[in-house]
């Protein structure tokens, strides 16, 4: 490990030329999380699946504007609020539907549920139901493409709740201390559970990873094109050797801290709620940018949601008949 | 089985937690509660709504997600003369705290020879079965049971709840308070004012003659269940709640085992190296001349709590599986 | 009792644990060592001397005091292809880890339904008597032996330190690999060259026939002095070895327990809802049809380990204690 | 609790008038410390204390400077190389060395040790022995005085190895959320154990307060003059209400990291050592300038030192003589 602490160097931002169909495919990965969402929603309202789920909505963005700039093998972990993270990444929509549903065909044979997808393959090394508890997991994964000179890079998604977890510093140090390719991507959606972020954190977020002398950006979580466009270039950054990186994204959930948080009027307005969506919708943001630059129009992004729309109903169905694992294998997998 | 005397009503598990930390907030100005959301929100599971209300946020504080650093605070604010109620969610996040709770909070009044203390309360949950999967279900009540120096509380009923949070928040020790989440709608009598219950003191909750059932929080009505299903063919099961597992009351165990000469333990934490074995072990040692049948462990199997429902009920103990290991002790199978 | 057959030479269980790293070291590049001055300065203990030389800071890295922060590291690093071996300097600071290692480590092979593991070694401290005082005296193997996902080994000889050292580096789980401070300077015969002792399999350190002595670590040798001092009086003490708690070799100890009719357990984690408990009740169980008296537990005072040295060597079993017991066990006193 | 982030107003420097009494007490001070330690490490050589200890010589205006800032009743919490903040807030030294030796008139009744002197009489919560160990109990212990009213304040002594340990960042951001009297004061002496801290530590260290608006301070703690008025300032200001601070003490610790720590040269040079002996000692820098300004003379100086010396043996005379709790009361005082 390099010991020496190195100055970081000034962030390079940079314009990747991205074609229409990039666009479109990230608009397609966002309309997939927003419909998925909507059907976890519903199927918890119909009491179809166990326990609770933390949905996404109004967040999409930042999901898929950073997994789009990753490439398949470079690695993320995930949160609670995990569904969109997994998705981006490149899940499939069935396979997520039966782990959510405690399925034999779900990403972990039903063992995991919906706080606790991992897809290896998808290089997705899991969702954590520990605030801040995959911060140790990505930076380790960091570490160990470097020393096996891999080349990849980690993403660690957090919500800025996260930031109260004292082990959120210790790996920031050790991961600017030995330049581990990891990028600390911070959701700011204004609230852990029910309480307003201010309530509970002193002086300015960013502040805590420039601390340790990281290189530290903030980004409008809501635009796709600036997620993608900034972590692109924290992803060269890091995979050129140059270290850690901590994004701040400001976004916002729109609906309750889990499903079952309908009544949220004592800890935040409506007119609040509305404003974000009206106003800050990341699906509406790319589409009207899209359609005023020419590149995509209304008739194809409606076919993109009609497209999403089936592949939601068709994953859930098949997630809904698809059989639970044997009982007798519940201590399988306790031991490798 | 003990029994509220007097101004008795029904009340949920989760009031009468509520109640006992009014209670004691009305007559303590030292005590206050800290933790993530307890405030307005009352806790995800509400059983502190309107706490905030009565005594405004300087007495019912939230947290930011800082497990460690708030349940520190509550050590040296305790050490200085409050008497802090610290909400950890889920016991899960214990291993956030053991630090502070295993290292601090339960040495300090050992290692300064007696002069400082920590009148600190830990509540808690335990429990699974609510398909939250391995990071939010499990109850590690054995961790803080091993550590000298600190109490450890798993009330059963409402009326244990609120007698036992009572005394948790008199007590000049570290307690940690468990509460099973599964429990928070439990109907039951307790009464309306003032009362406590001393720690160290079994409850029976059921009396018996062929066969002891020890069991704790939740588990206590998995073994009265147990007890009904053994009394239809003709077995009579004892039912006891040690209520605390530090102090552990070994004298009642003990002899009600010598009387019944059967014994089984059954606890919702993993069973190896968990609270059965100790309970086990006092009663396999102290009714060892009495007994007619191995004592038998019923623990939560020796996994990480899966999600998949079918799954997860088979990885604790139930009425029908604690009926089932009574009857082969007792030879009718 | 296993003996070395080739290549024997007398090492310390210091030197035995170094040698066991050098060449698993050697063998698998994916191996590495984290932990606080384990580089250059070889631990506070010199455990690693010269590791640093061999295979430079890239294997051997000094990290920051942040026992969570680089164990959390290693649970990543190992499910990415990596074999870390982590150093936490005394067993007391476990307590600052186990979010990562009981939550994480432990449940991401389940939590994904077999796809990821975590090839993860926790090397890390026990025992007292080393007048290090109430948080760096503590044996808290219990906790670790609780958690379902983990592995947990106490090796008692330099011959058992490397086979079973090497067996965990190798192991695709997390294992929790435990030394007692106090034997880094034992001797004893190990061979120089490769082999590996399987977990789950109970050494039976001395046969006997009048009584079983269970103990683990360093009260493996408490046990063979009383087992020494029992010969004295004609009483033949079997002392068997676990070394590792999980898995638990429950057959050889049942076996042993059978045959002798007697039995003790010996651990220095402290008594209550500890690992005395767990095997105790294994024994009091799987041989109840055997035994001709009660299993008896002897582990640490549940007191915070105390500074002063009288205070101190009370609170461990000694030969003499252990012997004593024996002996009322075994109905010469 | 307040809830609102306020901008943390500027440090306001005072220079207290202060008596020449004053200054010489706390070259006393200073000296009775450095001759205690030599003393402890005389009684480990000579194999007359269980144990280890970490000594204190070197770094002795860092404890004095602070400690004659605060008032009795104000709180201070230590750390494993504790034994100079225990006699700089008013501990005496023949408890100490009771305690030291493990012997009942200790002032754990030799159940603490080296790692454990508590003296609530004199304020000090005591030493610990996990690194950082004492943040959350310093920070707590303001939150007390903040809520009972008692205008206390606490200063959190730690090394700055306890950097490392996430908790003191969860509990910095508490402090300055709720606006605790609380300072911590941190003494860089370069070395945490057997590493330098360069190798450890990301970024600069005062940052990491400062991320939380926290009030920060850097001082040359080899100068009690100076660590005494910045900090004076600073406890003011926690007084006040203004909140917590943190001051960074650049210091140095002239032995091992515990007295069996001889052989130091893999990790630090003898130059080094001897350059902070020659020019940078604490006692020496207060008596050049105590003479330099004519507020002391050589001889009053010596004087001190003579009483110092003398009230060590006997204090060690007493413990080496005292007798050792019966152990019978081993289990005692494990519960209150
Ligand atoms: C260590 C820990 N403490 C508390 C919780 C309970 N909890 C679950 S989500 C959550 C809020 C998290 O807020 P944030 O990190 O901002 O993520 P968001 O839910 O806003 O996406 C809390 C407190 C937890 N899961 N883990
Ligand atoms: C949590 C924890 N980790 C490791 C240790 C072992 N240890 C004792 S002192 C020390 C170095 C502390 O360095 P620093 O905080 O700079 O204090 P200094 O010794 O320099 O005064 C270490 C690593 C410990 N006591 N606690
Ligand atoms: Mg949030
Ligand atoms: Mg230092």
């Amino acid at each position: 490990m390099s010991q020496v602490v190195e100055k970081s160097k000034a962030s390079r931002p940079r314009k990747p030329d991205v074609s229409a169909e990039r666009w479109l495919r990230m608009y397609r990965q966002m309309a997939r999380i927003r419909e998925f969402e909507e059907k976890v929603n519903e199927l918890y309202t119909s009491a179809l699946m166990p326990g609770l789920a933390h949905l996404y909505i109004g967040q999409e963005a930042v999901a898929v504007g950073t997994c789009e700039a990753l490439r398949q093998d470079d690695y993320i972990t995930s949160t609670h609020r995990g569904h969109g993270h997994c998705l981006a990444k490149g899940a499939s929509v069935d396979r997520m539907f039966a782990e959510l549903l405690g399925k034999e065909a779900g990403y972990c044979r039903g063992k995991g549920g919906s706080m606790h997808i991992a897809d290896p393959e998808s290089g997705n090394l899991g969702a954590n139901a520990i605030v801040g508890g995959s911060a140790g997991i990505a930076t380790g994964a960091a570490l160990s493409a470097k020393r096996r000179g891999t080349g990849q890079v980690v993403a660690c998604f957090f919500g800025e709740g996260a930031l109260g977890q004292g082990v959120l510093y210790e790996v920031m140090n050790l991961a600017q201390l030995w330049k581990l390719p990891v990028i600390y991507v911070c959701e700011n959606n204004l609230y852990g559970e029910y309480t307003h972020y201010t309530e509970v954190a002193a002086g300015e977020l960013t502040a805590r990873p420039k601390a340790f002398g990281i290189q530290t950006d903030t980004v409008d979580g809501q635009r796709v094109q600036s997620v993608y466009e900034k972590m692109t270039g924290l992803v060269e950054r890091a995979r050129d050797g140059e270290g850690p990186a901590f994004l701040l994204c400001n976004t916002y959930r729109y609906r309750g801290h889990h499903v079952g948080d309908i009544d949220r009027s004592y800890y935040r307005t409506k007119e609040e709620e509305q404003e974000w969506m009206a106003r800050r919708d990341p699906l509406r943001l790319l589409a009207d940018w899209l359609i005023d630059q020419g590149r995509g129009d209304q008739e194809t992004l409606a076919q993109i949601h009609t497209e999403a729309k089936a592949e939601i109903e068709a994953g859930a169905d098949f997630a809904l008949n698809a059989p639970y694992p044997q009982v007798s294998e519940v201590d399988r997998h306790v031991y490798a | 089985m003990s029994t509220p005397s007097t101004n008795s009503r029904e009340v949920t598990f989760g009031e009468a937690i509520r109640e006992a930390l009014v209670e004691e907030m009305r007559r303590d100005p030292n005590v206050i509660i800290m933790g993530e959301d307890v405030a307005e929100a009352g806790t995800p599971f509400k059983v502190l709504s309107g706490l905030v209300e009565e005594f405004g946020t300087e007495r019912v504080i939230d947290t930011p997600i800082s497990e460690a650093g708030f349940t520190g605070l509550a050590v040296g604010a305790a050490m200085t003369g409050m008497r802090p109620v610290v909400d950890i969610m889920f016991g899960d996040f214990l291993a956030l705290t053991m630090d502070q709770v295993a290292n601090q909070a339960a040495k300090v009044h050992y290692m300064s020879g007696g002069k400082l203390s920590v009148p600190l309360v830990i509540r808690t949950t335990m429990g699974a079965s609510r398909r939250s999967a391995a990071q939010h279900s499990q109850s590690l009540h054995a961790w803080l049971s091993h550590i000298p120096g600190l109490k450890v509380v798993l009330p059963s009923t409402p009326y244990d709840a609120k007698g036992l949070l009572k005394t948790a928040v008199r007590d000049d020790n570290p307690v940690a308070f468990f509460e099973d989440k599964m429990m928070y709608k439990l109907r039951g009598q307790a009464p309306a004012g003032d009362y406590i219950i001393p720690f160290g003191v079994a409850d029976i909750k059921r009396e018996g003659t062929d066969i002891t059932v020890v069991a704790t929080s939740s588990m206590v009505h998995v073994a009265l269940g147990a007890a009904r299903l053994l009394e239809e063919i003709g077995i009579s099961a004892e039912v006891i709640d040690p209520r605390t597992t530090v102090p552990l009351d070994t004298q009642t165990i003990i002899e009600s085992a010598r009387k019944t000469s059967r014994a089984i333990v059954v606890d919702e934490g993993y069973e190896g190296y968990g609270v059965t074995a100790e309970i086990a072990s006092v009663i396999a040692d102290g009714a060892f001349y009495y007994l007619d049948a191995p004592v038998k462990r019923m623990g939560a199997m020796h996994v990480p709590v899966p999600f998949s429902p079918p799954l997860e009920d088979s990885t604790i103990p139930t009425q029908v599986s604690v009926a089932e290991m009574a009857k082969t002790l007792c030879g009718k199978v």
